[in-house]
């Protein structure tokens, strides 16, 4: 399926870009993240992360469907 | 206009705390968050905020609702910058009015607080040494 | 320009907040005391503030004085009215300036717990009836 | 022994004047606020006030000197 990932942060800088589209055969963001951390080398665990999912805090086991807005959120510091 | 939002631009407290003035309102407290010129030993130059705007906007909305919710003001307020600022610069403003000076402190403390936690916004220190680092909650940076 | 004072003119807080300005300062916390249009269920018109002024000076430098000693603070000032305020008119300013904000939270509500402990200063509130009253501490009036 | 007594708020209104001279034959503050009591009414009982001598909160029990400025202060209602 075809997800639209976005980046932030050390993993935008990791990834050397804001936003990409990914063919995968992950079906949830778990998995996703996982193929994730083998494409760019992030070295986050996925338990310091949240992921949103079309705009909104998501469950890691949440089913993605096509098109889905994927994005990983590293350890926010604003403020 | 929003009581949270981002901002590119200057933040202009006066402006938001007459926002805040209400003729039952007898206290009002608030928070600036300015850019220090030192974090976890490093001299720091500059910094950089990244924001994922459409859920920091939301996400900000949320932890307004709660403070009406869970404190007893009147109005509450936070703007938080986006892009490149200076040291002393004007980096998060919030602004709480109420009756009682207890809820304004207990409301503005909170929303400072949870910003911090939960708003998907990421500040990109820059150090003397020309190198710059990615910032995590307990402020060490990421490698 | 003394940390604390009582002063017969409008607070001005733009300028009150730049003085606390520090390249080591990261939070800079204020309170503002407004007059509100109610107290104890009456209907305020206006307040009158009576202060015993060289005391009121010498307590508040007091005050100061602690908040240094008990607080990892950078800076910290209090700006008191004198005479009469109208409804939403700005009575009392403290800020303080840190470099996290736990401390300039803490400081500041110290601040404005003890200047209304010990700080002599009167609050004579003029009622819709045309009558008035001096209040103490908690709030109700002096007969 | 002459004193000047200085009033605020709720004891200035009931004096009717902000300041005055008194010839007293009281040597502490207590028994000059007793005088005073008497003399104007003041229904606030002493552990209500407190009391400033020359400029310096001070204990009722201390004894004064001629000229003295003793300060009667009402709960304050500041801020």
């Amino acid at each position: 399926m075809k997800y639209r990932v976005l980046y932030f942060a050390s993993l935008r800088d990791r990834a050397d870009t804001d936003a990409e589209q990914i063919e995968s055969l992950a079906t949830d963001a778990r998995s996703l993240y996982s193929e994730l951390r083998a494409r760019h080398g992030f070295t986050m665990d996925e338990d310091r992360l949240r992921v949103a999912i079309n705009g909104t805090f998501a469950q890691w086991t949440q089913t993605l469907r096509e098109g889905d807005e994927v994005v990983l959120i590293p350890p926010v510091s604003g403020g | 206009m929003a009581a949270f939002r981002i901002s590119s631009d200057p933040i202009d407290p006066a402006e938001l705390v007459r926002a805040l003035g209400h003729a039952r309102a007898g206290a009002c407290v608030t928070f600036e968050g300015w850019v220090r010129d030192h974090n976890d030993g490093r001299t720091v130059q500059r910094l950089d905020y990244q924001a994922y705007a459409p859920l920091a906007q939301s996400e900000g909305e949320h932890i307004i609702d709660e403070v009406h919710e869970r404190f007893a003001i009147v109005e509450a307020c936070c703007v938080h910058r986006a892009g490149t600022l200076a040291i002393g610069d004007l980096a998060v403003w919030v602004g709480v009015s109420a009756a009682h000076r207890g809820a304004a402190f207990d409301a503005c403390c909170y929303i400072i607080d949870e910003v911090k936690k939960r708003v998907p916004i990421w500040k990109n220190e820059h150090y003397a040494d020309s190198e710059s680092a990615w910032l995590h909650p307990d402020n060490k940076p990421i490698v």
